[in-house]
């Protein structure tokens, strides 16, 4: 079974401190002092993926479209046991998911796969669009946050995460789409040696006209105007009053915040 | 890698698992392996664990989380090759080292494994909190950059991050400063010093975490480091020597003995308690370094040093080690070796457990208090314990 | 005129809270901007649901579907992209839920709209689209308007925007789903409930977390009772593991588990930075310590310094009150 | 994890009960030559109670339950033959008492020789046991089940003679008290009561121990050791018979080893001796070397070789561990221990060489005296490559050969295997067997105490 797996690079943004700024273009974070990382879903997706093939034999590409610092991403992906791995180079800052599910899709056409996944979400946008973009510009099924996947004579049978940890269950007829929740699998450790070894794998670069795409085609549909910080919580807010009072706001505020 | 492959494939058969391992010399307590005081367990002592990897390798057991916490949850405290009365008991901690790095290859290791790597490689600490924050420990403090000083002085992760540690770390600058020791930090420029990735089995990361640093150092010119933690001083002065590196390293202690022999520290504030010194694994067992610490406290004014029973090579580790400060496999229990070490110390009936490493440091802390000693039992970092017998400036 | 469509999304009879939360902001942007709100549900029986959405909608599509009980993505796809061809609406609303992430990518790209996901505030002046959604953890607000298109499709953030009970009398509109009989290529096999095994608190969503200043282990049951009612789970910090108040799988932190909650209340948690890395992923957090001074408050949204004992009963009776 | 499991977790706490692989592989090996048996369940409790609880458990569920000390019998005495529960015993190691006018110490089933030797040390420098040759991790209380004997069997005995009391968990899951102990909070003597000694030599399939009251022994300041070393094998017999005449003498061996070759061939009596002055030192050798080995040594017959008096004060309590068993480099080594009469030594030595030749490993043989010459165990000891299957057949086989040969010389194999078990009650007496038939049916009604174990067919 050919599998493709679309994988991300991001900033490391988990931590709890003022690391993030804007920059000058007020479009864009300063990335100077962040450390990348893959896309966590992506590396829970590429793990689905290798187990299957392990299981079923074929092959395991990683595709990719940004800029050539997400190589890195790329090469961690073969450390973890992809046979190749193809990005289209293009400035991911600038387009928005349609555009990039668009080039993902003119380059998936072009490879052999019987079951493409990707991560549910991307841990900086978290647009959760992709993937189910990319199944319809393919005219195959899909099916969002699977947490469960079973792969026999040419089906797919899925468990889709629900609210409330109720699931879904589908059977889909290959080739599908699928796109990866967290929690699947426990994705492998990618060893630095093995790092080190995956140099030796095939990471081809594609140009937009390589995929007779243009540049225009890409234009985004949805136009950032700016980016705002979200004023970091620096000091909590404090709910004054007897303990009854204080209980009721804080009440209201979990009630408000729809967690509940 | 099949068990014919495995480094220690020749030797491994060869633990007859007598227990020797378990104890001290003098064989007063069976827990004196940190992992099997924890479990009780046959599975976690040292012999046990050995027989397990073989047959791991062997194909007659499969990986499972659980043995992957079992033979990472040697803490490499070196007590059973301190205890082992067979020929080969100098490489036992080397074939468990080896067992994890082939786990580390296969790409199954435990969740906590995992993630201790990953922030290291990312972030340079096991805590993956941002590079861009290794310096905050010195903020307030008039500690000076690295450029070209006499000593670079190496903090750590631990040191560098851990809250209850950067005070160990603030305490060793105020005295070096107050020795008139010409040195300097690295502050967001260090990074991880890679002992406890190397005992992880991470070779790989170790080796270019080693290269890395000694990079650094020659470009910066270093040619003494004096490290407060004992892992680093094992790393620098065991490992990085094999990247031709020709660093004079000392842990902080005996640096402070030979400013204390040389009068260039004064200590007459002195330091007014009965108090206990636990021997961190990486100074005492890897670096048979029991002596400077203890000659150290010895020379405060009002210090009493009283011994636990065991003690020297012959001391239980904190359960720190081996990258357990953070994986902890070896918490969450009365019988946790840290916890065992507290009640150790309070028996003495010293006031205050001291200690010569940040994780130690932290991992007593902790004890302590879940050991509800607190008000009894203080845990200090002798740069602590110095820095208050140092009078203050202009006397 | 340019309608608001919402997407209403039900399971076992029941209208999703997102659905509704869709239909009251549709509903107020239809009012600011003097436009109607349509509503479309697909399902084999709709007699039900739609009187619902009539008190929102000026006029509920109902669709009827053959063997459809819940919102499945598919079928949905299949009703609205006519739909929505035909009728045009400047914006097409639906909740950023498994059944949105599901359906509203694949609609974009069949009915050709552009989509923003997960957006937090959704504002229409003078016939302009303007979204903000939430990017980086929750550190970066992004804000995005559309750019020269018929239809804007947005998704918006579950539990983030009020429900306002509809007023309206909306007339329905009943048509049927063509069911095509070519072999599904996505069959649904229908549902599971997963078997509740041991507890894992990096999955879920609301935790209360307790530490050291919970006193004594008889006073978790205090926690418990607020995990209870807040549908939550119960975390805790390093002291109670090692006071054996609870098993180490609840513990969260630097050797426990890290977590990346919804809500984090911590209770009697002074937040030592061994225990905040372990929770620096939460999108709220919540303290009540009687220390005032506690790091913890640095992190948190809101805090109450004062007596748990007290509070916490009292936030579960409160919180009861406010279920009803 | 199963209910079982659950329920075992609930009675000694979640970290000190496993079924999962990797405890069950560990605890269904013998460090012998022994075929693994996987347990279903390992279970390290740390009180009587707890022991109670789980033997009650395992009665209901009908599981074997295999009570496990240091494991150091190496003959598979502890190894779940059908499966069942091992009960790890080490984490109950607390010693209780220690009475020194009554010279008696009380401690738990698990606590081990090295910390017992540790803590007389210390506490008690006055006041000694008969410490057994083996690892330090050995139990006081394996030892005393299996009869085991120690460095003061010459002139004390078997260690099992030296129990004062027991608290036994009895199969039903009852605790029952045997001695002065029955009576109240005393643990210095087991007679005159009705002998009720149904749990000593019986391996764990009559009761499981919890707790044992030990003879303690004055302990001289002084020790002293010499090794008499002669050819003739056929004279040992009588020079240890007349050395414990002397009664000058502590431990007394009597080994005879292939290896180094510069030993081979010859026989070698090990002679402890100590005492509280150097005068009671000087007569105690003077007694044994001139009175006893005096004309020996005139007629050219062997020699003495005595300890230098500057490694005379450096004399280990107990010997260093013998690395014997790496000699293949496989950490591999089982012996037969056998109680046999001393006037069979030559011949132990003669036929043990020829096991050992059959089976190409180097012949190590040794017999310690118990009692006044009472008998000896003597043990064949094999060692074998761990990770050679052929290698350890052979140890097996040459083991099997030993035990019908300690019988073969009027001996009996001492905790013997299964095997060694098998070929004793052949040739026991019916009435006898069906006595001890009878005492397991009715301690063990289930059949759930080490099942495999002195199984009376």
């Amino acid at each position: 079974m050919d599998i493709v797996v679309a994988v991300k690079q991001v900033p490391d943004t988990s931590e709890v401190v003022d690391v993030i700024k804007i920059d000058a273009s007020g479009k864009d974070i300063e990335r100077g002092t962040l450390v990348s990382k893959i896309n966590e879903w992506d590396e829970y997706a590429l793990e689905e993926a290798l187990q299957w093939k392990q299981k079923l034999g074929g092959t395991v590409t990683a595709v990719a479209a940004g800029p050539g610092e997400w190589d890195d991403t790329l090469r961690r992906a073969l450390a973890m046991g992809a046979d190749r791995a193809v990005r289209v180079d293009e400035d991911a800052t600038v387009i928005d998911c349609s555009a990039v599910a668009r080039t993902l899709a003119a380059l998936i056409r072009r490879l052999p796969y019987d079951l493409v996944v990707f991560g549910a979400q991307s841990e900086d946008f978290g647009s959760a669009q992709l993937g189910p973009m990319v199944a319809e510009m393919l005219g195959i099924p899909h099916a969002a946050l699977v947490i469960r996947l079973q792969v026999e004579e040419g089906e797919a049978h899925v468990e889709r995460e629900l609210e409330g940890g109720t699931r879904e269950l589908y059977t889909l007829r290959l080739p599908a789409l699928l796109t990866i929740q967290t929690g699947i699998n426990r994705p492998r450790y990618v060893s630095f040696a093995s790092v080190r070894k995956a140099r030796e794998k095939e990471l081809s670069v594609m140009s937009l006209d390589e995929l007779g795409l243009s540049p225009e085609a890409l234009t985004p549909a949805v136009e950032l105007d700016r980016l705002e910080l979200v004023p970091a919580g620096k000091r909590a807010q404090l709910l004054s009053g007897s303990a009854e009072e204080a209980a009721a706001k804080l009440a209201e505020i979990l009630r408000d915040s729809g967690v509940i | 890698m099949a068990l014919t492959e495995y480094k220690y494939s020749d030797v491994i058969h060869r633990c007859f698992r007598c227990g020797y391992c378990k104890f001290p010399t003098s064989f007063v307590e069976v827990n004196n392996c940190p992992a099997y005081a924890r479990y009780r367990l046959e599975s976690y002592s040292t012999g046990g664990r050995l027989w397990l990897i073989r047959a791991w390798l062997n194909d007659e057991l499969d990986w499972s989380e659980h043995l992957g916490e079992i033979v990472y949850s040697c803490a490499a405290c070196k007590n059973c090759a301190e205890q082992c009365p067979l020929p080969f008991s100098g490489d036992i901690v080397d074939m468990i080292v080896a067992a994890k790095g082939e786990m580390v290859e296969r790409g199954s290791i435990p969740s906590a494994v995992k993630e201790f790597l990953e922030n290291v490689d990312r972030q340079g600490n096991p805590y993956g909190t941002a590079r861009s924050k290794r310096g905050e420990w010195m903020e307030g403090t008039d500690i000076e950059e690295y450029r070209g000083q006499e000593f670079l002085y190496y903090v750590g992760c631990v040191g560098s991050y851990d809250t209850r540690a950067q005070q160990a770390a603030r305490a060793l600058g105020r005295v070096l400063q107050k020795g008139g020791v010409s040195f300097g930090v690295l502050g967001n420029k260090e990074n991880c010093d890679g002992n406890d990735v190397g005992k992880l089995g991470e070779a790989g990361l170790f080796e270019a975490l080693a290269e890395e640093n000694v990079r650094q150092f020659k470009d910066l010119g270093v040619r003494r480091i004096v490290t407060l933690s004992p892992h680093a001083f094992n790393a620098i002065k065991n490992d990085y020597p094999r990247l031709d590196s020709a660093f004079e390293v000392l842990h902080y202690t005996q640096l402070l003995r030979d400013l204390v022999r040389a009068r260039k520290l004064d200590v007459s504030s002195g330091f007014n308690a009965k108090l206990t010194y636990h021997d961190p694994c990486f100074l005492g067992r890897w670096n048979m370094e029991y002596e400077a610490p203890r000659e150290v406290l010895r020379t405060i004014p009002g210090v009493e040093l009283v011994e636990m029973e065991r003690h020297r090579a012959d001391a239980l580790c904190c359960g720190g080690g081996g990258g357990n400060f953070y994986t902890d496999f070896l918490g969450g229990s009365e019988d946790s070796p840290s916890r065992i070490r507290a009640r150790d110390a309070c028996a003495t009936g010293a006031s205050v457990v001291a200690t010569a490493c940040p994780n130690c440091l932290t991992m007593l802390e902790d004890a302590v208090k879940a050991e509800g000693l607190d008000d009894r039992l203080k845990v200090m970092d002798i740069s602590e314990i110095v820095s208050e017998a140092c009078p203050p400036k202009g006397n | 005129m340019a309608d608001i469509l919402v997407v209403a999304e039900h399971r076992n009879g029941n209208l999703a809270d997102v659905s509704l939360e869709m239909l009251s902001e549709g509903r107020r942007i239809a009012g600011q901007a003097r436009c109607e709100l349509l509503a479309v549900v697909v399902s084999k029986d709709v007699t039900a649901l739609a009187p619902r959405l009539a008190r929102w909608a000026d006029t509920v599509l109902a669709v009827k579907a053959e063997k459809l009980d819940h919102s499945l993505a598919e079928p949905y796809q299949k009703a609205l992209a006519p739909v929505i061809r035909e009728r045009k609406p400047k914006l097409v609303l639906l909740g950023h839920s498994s059944f949105g992430m599901d359906l509203a990518p694949a609609l974009a790209v069949d009915v050709g709209a552009p989509l923003a996901s997960d957006c937090t505030s959704i504002a229409m002046e003078n016939g302009a689209i303007t979204v903000m959604r939430a990017i980086y953890n929750g550190k970066v607000n992004a804000l995005y308007s559309f750019a020269r298109c018929e239809t804007a499709i947005v998704t918006g953030r579950p539990g983030l925007f009020a429900v306002e009970e509809g007023q309206e009398r909306g007339t329905i509109e009943e048509i049927n789903l063509p069911v095509d009989e070519k072999v599904e290529r996505k069959r649904f096999e229908g549902y599971s409930e997963p078997e509740v095994s041991e507890v894992d608190i990096t999955k879920a969503d609301v935790l209360v977390a307790v530490g050291r200043g919970m006193k004594e282990k008889g006073n978790l049951q205090l926690a418990e009772e607020l995990a209870g009612v807040l549908g939550g789970v119960l975390a805790c910090s390093r002291p109670v593991v090692d006071y054996g108040w609870l098993p180490p799988g609840h513990q969260v932190g630097l050797s426990g588990k890290t977590v990346k909650p919804k809500l984090y209340i911590a209770l009697g948690i002074s937040g030592a930075f061994q225990h905040m890395v372990g929770i620096r992923g939460s999108k709220a957090i919540i303290a009540i310590n009687k220390d005032e001074k506690a790091p913890i408050f640095t992190d948190a949204q809101y805090g109450i310094v004062g007596d748990l004992l007290q509070i916490v009963p009292m936030l579960v009776k409160k919180m009861s009150e406010l279920k009803r | 994890m199963d209910s079982i499991c659950q329920s075992l977790a609930e009675i000694v706490g979640e970290s000190h009960v496993s079924n999962r692989p990797e405890e069950l592989y560990v605890y269904s090996r013998d460090l012998g030559t022994a075929e693994p048996h996987l347990p279903q369940y390992v279970v390290s409790p740390r009180t009587t109670e707890e022991v109670q609880q789980v033997v009650k458990l395992a009665n209901r569920e009908k599981i074997p339950v295999v009570p496990l000390g240091g494991g150091l019998t190496l003959a598979g005495l502890v190894m779940p033959l059908k499966g069942g529960i091992v009960l790890d015993m080490k984490r109950m190691d607390s010693i209780l008492e220690v009475n020194e006018r009554a010279r008696y110490v009380l401690v738990e089933a698990g606590v081990s020789q090295g910390k017992l030797v540790a803590y007389l040390d210390r506490h008690h420098p006055n006041l000694v046991h008969s410490e057994p040759g083996a690892p330090g991790q050995a139990t006081v209380a394996g030892n005393v089940a299996i009869h085991g004997q120690g460095d003061l069997a010459q002139p004390y005995g078997f260690n099992s003679d030296m129990v004062n009391g027991l608290e036994v968990v009895l199969p039903t899951g009852e605790v029952c008290r045997i001695g002065s102990c029955s009576l109240g909070q005393q643990w210095f003597t087991q007679h005159p009561l009705p002998d009720l000694g149904l749990f000593l030599g019986w391996c764990g399939t009559t009761g499981i121990i919890t707790k044992v009251s030990l003879r303690l022994f004055p302990r001289k300041r002084i020790r002293d050791m010499g090794v008499f070393v002669l050819e003739d094998g056929d004279l040992v017999p009588d020079i240890l018979y007349r050395i414990s005449h002397t009664e000058m003498a502590g431990d007394l061996i009597a080994w005879s080893q292939e290896l180094p070759v510069t030993v081979s061939g010859l026989h070698n009596i090990s002679i402890f001796i100590s005492g509280d002055s150097e005068e009671e030192m000087e007569l105690k050798r003077k007694l044994i070397r001139v009175g006893i080995l005096g004309e020996y040594i005139r007629s050219g017959t062997g020699g003495l070789i005595g300890l230098s008096a500057n490694v005379r004060p450096r004399l280990p309590r107990r010997p260093p561990v013998s690395t014997i068993q790496d000699i293949k480099k496989g950490g591999g080594f089982e012996y037969v221990g056998a109680i046999m009469p001393v006037d069979t030594y030559p011949e132990c030595c003669r036929r043990g060489a020829d096991i050992s030749a059959r089976h190409d490993i180097a012949y190590t043989l040794l017999g310690r005296v118990i009692g006044r010459s009472h008998a000896m165990m003597f043990s064949w000891s094999y060692v074998f490559n761990r990770a050679d299957e052929d290698s350890v057949r052979e140890a097996r086989e040459a083991l099997y050969e030993s035990d019908d040969l300690a019988l073969e010389l009027g001996g009996i194999p001492w905790k013997p295997g299964v095997y060694g078990q098998r070929a004793v009650m052949e040739r026991m007496d019916p009435n006898t067997l069906s006595l001890m038939k009878k005492v397991k049916e009715l301690l063990d009604p289930n059949g759930i105490m080490n099942p495999g174990n002195w199984e009376v067919s």
